[in-house]
């Protein structure tokens, strides 16, 4: 790498990451809603219709089933599909392909027929979308075996993961949290493709574990800093994947500090905090001086209102009190 | 019935005032909706329905009290043309516990009970089963009711669509489907998102009774609904009309509207509905421009004291987050 | 209750809740694929199309989203739907109306639109049907606010957990593990409604707790045999209900206890095992003496073959190693 | 083309032996399937093709080699008449190693890379949207491959249907989507599942070409698929082929058929593909009863020859249980 950076968008940094794969191979090609003529929904392929035509920027009806099942039987075809579901609100209707079908006929056809398929989808609330817009459920899909599923929280991963995910011969979802979109920093001019297997610890700590991922990556290192302040030193682990998950650095992290809590944009229950949580009791059992705490969305579908949408989601302030409660009792 | 195949008869005066009035209270309630949304007060997804706003009125003529209604994201107009006060209306957008969902729908989640608007759903094809559903419980019930479901052009690919109006029409039950055909699904043509536009054929694929309107001319479209509703209530089953109009506005409030032109836009307004019902009045002498301002003053206080309204709402406590999960009756 | 009893099986159980709420609520129907003419796919609504009649035993198109989607209008319109999704594999197809509507609407409409549905599913592995017919959804549905889940194991809860289910204002989703059809045992003559609120301790213990549900109750109880023989005296709750979870009956079991082993059928990462765990975590962290560890099945689509299929599920074998070790370690 | 419409051409002798060789094999191979399931050999669920061979021999014979083919559940029919070795098949029934799924798929599961045949597809309705895929990445690619895809009439009532066939058309992709229609979903007649039985004119809504053919007549059959699969080839977009037919067996080994009659079955007996065919090839003089009898020797000693190999074939070791799930190019 050359070193020289530049400023951009995670959104920008996405459509570099989809113009890098396009143009590097063929048989990479995008489809979904509102892709190409609209320019993305989140403006993410703006420009990529004019520039690698509608065959490759391929517009699709309101068929979620329909279409992430045409990037299905076009991934066994050969071709390398990146398909776009506007928000993960609407794979709910596509849940049947994505389950029963990308995850699963590898196994069925005793691995005769790999599933090379990548779907980008935008997930998470704060942008008062209500209760149809704003759910969470990259930690939900992270249930199903045969799938992998990637939250690119910082630019170098909104750049890079995509090219990665394309190499892979397995399905892998890529979801996007919407907040994140106009996110500003610099990036090196030259960025590229980005290992997807394991998690990065953003910010060492001594005293704590904070494991995230997405757009709660930063609501942790924000709360990290006013621990700091408060004399509580707090490492941040960003999962980047949650299937698989990175046990070796999450396990080795809390056996150093002790102490874990995770933090996640899901609703509480049955969440991907349970399974990390859970993980690091299973084996970190007796270096933990508290139980692992976590830090979700309320149970309740995402309301209107900003004092309500706030009060639901994870923030900044609820991590801070969160630890607190733990290293006082811990 | 086809477009404009039967002229529909000119109505009493009385009667046209009525329709317009409605087209002009959702036109000045949208455009104030667009200035609020400027100013924050309403966040989120916007989604106006200007242009479109004989289809609701026109609709909504054909429906009793007691019949019910499924919207979209794009439903101010048949909200208010389904009679919903204006202020609670105002109040949702605004995220006020007065809001006709207590605030925590917004803007694409319009419900009121009292009129039978079942939303106000943000998934598109997702109100088509359930609309299904209630004329259903209708049927069972011995109800005479009619459900009325409104959803685009786009809607029309989604398996919803072909699974709705399949069981509709296997189990002839009463429900008026209304698509609203404005040629664009976001930023997707007709010609993105249906291998053929022909939507009275698609019905005859299930059999079902189907006719186009003139979306544009609020009398053709009540005429129409008139027809069909009668129809479904001698039992007869369901009816899929379409009705062809267009959003002036764009999809929403982030859309830099880069899939059509101007001039098309432009050229579609000429025939919006609001000068198409005037120029008939007028040629028919029913109608004089002193009708139009007075009606505008009135439909413009209507809006501000809908917007004072919202404006003197209340927040709900944030203590109550995870209220309206499940129901209450167990608190009682 | 009379007292006396009746040889009867959980197919017969659950035909007989059926036919009580048919007759006790006129607004009561049964509506999915098959349940009239054929008989229900597996038995259970035989009979039924002719003493009730084709409107209240409704034969559906092969339409999952569509008459789900049904079920919510007709609920909502006052009637009492019972929905039959012939096995929660097929109801990812209807997964935009179960979670966007069923479970959303009440909230978006501020309270003023409950959706009283209730959905049965047959559920689980076990009779060699392979990748796209032997899912236990049942965990993962429990993360879905809005929702209730109830998997009933008995015959006192095959036979009363539809009437309460239906007296709910909300949508409750009864998933019937497949491999309990047959299963045959005595209930009262005049068994009816159960509430379906709590867990159930089946079997009282000391040593340890075993928490599970639905089929791997019978293999949680045969794994406690095996081990009171050992000396190790486990206790053994039915979980009943996923969502809610009893957490008071868990928690003061495993506080008396000090240990857990949680089975289900679910895959293992991000199951409902995971939740229940961290739950124990959360609240008893200092009573525990061990982990709490779980028994789920192999993350791996169900293999067709019998020897593979068995290795993937879980299975009393299974549960007593697991307690064993726990016993030595903890 | 419509059913009968146009007689189909007699066959060369040796080209309806062939036919008439793959319909007995699938007949004596599936009757030895339901024997096996008795014993036990075979698990789970099984569902018999038996009388539907005409269907899927006639248009595999318009198939080329790298044409992929989309199955169902009720597939054993389409995998040997498309040329997998009917041992691999037994085996994979038996769960063996050796099966053409290696074992993991079952009855419901067969698929082979070698002729492209991507299942065996458990979800009805499911495997419609995958063979648009297929059909899109062979276009893409510039491979002048047709995709065929197999289904139901009770899978026509699936929202996946209707999404796929208007993405198909709508994007003139090169799919044959063979409906087999056999009257029944399980227990449920299409009357119960379909309020228009009419496929042409479902076709129509979608503006796609379609036809029906007496699926219980692989002259017919052969003939409309051919001619489907040269349009299609010639660039003129997908075609909907319904073949009308009938299964003789229950719907699984766990069917009770409480839902139509002996009468109706025996009627349709009558009519069996494999009568049909002899009847005409007698009639004209090209066949005798000893051709049927060498046959019928030949495919049963091909039959137990099968059986055997799956006998023969291996367990996988437990060890192995977590295979499959991901793609093993890493371990290389
Ligand atoms: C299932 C689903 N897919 C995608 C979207 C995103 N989306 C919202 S509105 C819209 C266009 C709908 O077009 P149409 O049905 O024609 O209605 P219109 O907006 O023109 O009134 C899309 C794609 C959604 N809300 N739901
Ligand atoms: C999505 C889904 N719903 C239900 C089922 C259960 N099921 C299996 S086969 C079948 C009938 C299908 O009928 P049809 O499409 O006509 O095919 P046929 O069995 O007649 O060949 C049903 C309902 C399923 N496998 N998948
Ligand atoms: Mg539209
Ligand atoms: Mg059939």
């Amino acid at each position: 790498m050359s070193g020289e950076l530049q400023v951009t968008t995670y959104r920008e940094a996405l459509r570099a990451g989809l113009r890098d794969a396009l143009l590097r191979d063929e048989r990479v090609f995008l489809m979904g809603e509102d892709v190409g003529h609209y320019g993305g929904c989140f403006a993410v392929s703006r420009g990529l219709l004019a520039e690698f035509g509608s065959e490759r920027i391929r517009d699709t009806p309101l068929a979620e089933s329909g279409f992430v099942g045409a990037g299905i039987g076009a991934a066994m075809g050969g071709m390398r599909p990146v398909v776009e579901v506007m928000t993960c609100n609407f794979s709910l209707l596509a849940l049947d392909q994505l389950v029963n079908n990308a995850a699963t006929w590898l196994h069925m056809s005793g691995g005769q027929f790999p599933c090379p398929l990548v779907v980008r989808m935008a997930t998470g609330g704060g942008k008062q979308l209500a209760a149809q817009h704003s759910h969470s459920f990259e930690g939900w899909f992270a249930h199903i075996p045969g799938l992998k599923i990637l939250t690119p929280a910082t630019l170098e991963d909104a750049r890079g993961m995509l090219w990665t995910a394309l190499q892979d011969p397995d399905p892998v979802l890529i979801f996007e949290n919407q907040t994140l979109y106009p996110m500003e920093g610099s990036l090196a001019v030259d960025a590229g493709a980005v290992a997807i297997s394991g998690a990065r610890i953003h910010r060492g700590g001594a005293d704590v574990t904070l494991i995230t991922y997405g757009a709660s990556l930063w609501k942790a290192l924000a709360a990290a800093s006013t621990l700091a302040e408060k004399g509580i030193d707090a490492e941040v682990i960003d999962l980047r994947s949650l299937r698989p998950l990175d046990d070796a650095t999450i396990l080795a992290s809390v056996a150093r500090t002790h102490r874990a809590v995770v933090v996640d944009e899901g609703w509480r229950s049955g969440g991907i905090s349970a399974e990390i949580g859970m993980r690091i009791m299973e084996s970190v059992f007796y270096q933990l001086d508290a139980p692992v705490a976590r830090v979700c969305t309320a149970e309740v579908p995402i309301p209107y209102p900003k004092h309500l949408e706030e009060a639901a989601l994870p923030q900044a302030v609820k991590i801070v009190e969160t630890v607190e409660r733990m290293m006082r009792h811990g | 019935m086809g477009t404009d195949l039967f002229p529909p008869p000119l109505p009493t005066r009385d009667h046209a005032l009525v329709l317009l009035r409605q087209m002009l209270l959702i036109r000045h309630f949208e455009e104030r909706c667009a200035e609020l949304y400027t100013q924050q007060k309403i966040r989120g997804f916007l989604h106006l329905y200007t242009g479109e706003e004989a289809v609701a009125v026109g609709v909504m003529q054909a429906l009793d009290p007691r019949d019910a209604v499924v919207s979209t994201y794009r439903e101010h107009g048949h909200a208010l043309a389904r009679g919903i006060a204006p202020g609670a209306i105002m109040a949702e957008m605004f995220g006020r516990r007065e809001g006709c969902s207590g605030g925590r729908g917004g803007s694409m989640h319009l419900f009121d009970a009292a009129t039978r608007f079942y939303g106000g759903g943000a998934i598109v094809g997702g109100g088509l089963p359930v609309a299904v559903g209630l004329a259903l419980a209708d049927r069972m019930q011995g109800r005479p009711q009619v459900s009325c479901c409104f959803f685009g052009e786009g809607a029309a690919a989604e398996g919803e669509f072909h699974e709705s109006m399949n069981l509709a029409q296997l189990w002839r039950l009463p429900v008026l489907f209304v698509c609203e055909n404005n040629l664009y699904a976001m930023g997707s043509a007709l010609s993105i998102t249906e291998s053929s536009a022909d939507f009275t054929r698609k019905a005859s694929g299930y059999g079902m009774a189907a006719g186009a309107v003139d979306g544009m001319d609020v009398l053709a479209v009540e005429n129409s609904a008139r027809a069909a509703v009668q129809a479904i209530r001698a039992g007869n089953g369901p009816f899929l009309l379409e009705a062809r109009t267009y959003r002036f506005r764009a999809h929403s409030m982030f859309d830099p509207e880069l899939y059509r032109s101007r001039e098309e836009v432009e050229h579609w307004r000429e025939h919006g509905p609001l000068i198409t019902l005037t120029r008939r009045l007028r040629e028919a002498g029913l109608f004089a421009e002193e009708d139009f301002q007075a009606l505008t003053r009135e439909v413009e206080a209507e809006v501000e004291q809908a917007v004072a309204f919202a404006e003197a709402g209340t927040w709900e406590p944030v203590e109550d987050l995870c209220r309206f999960v499940y129901s209450e009756v167990e608190r009682a």
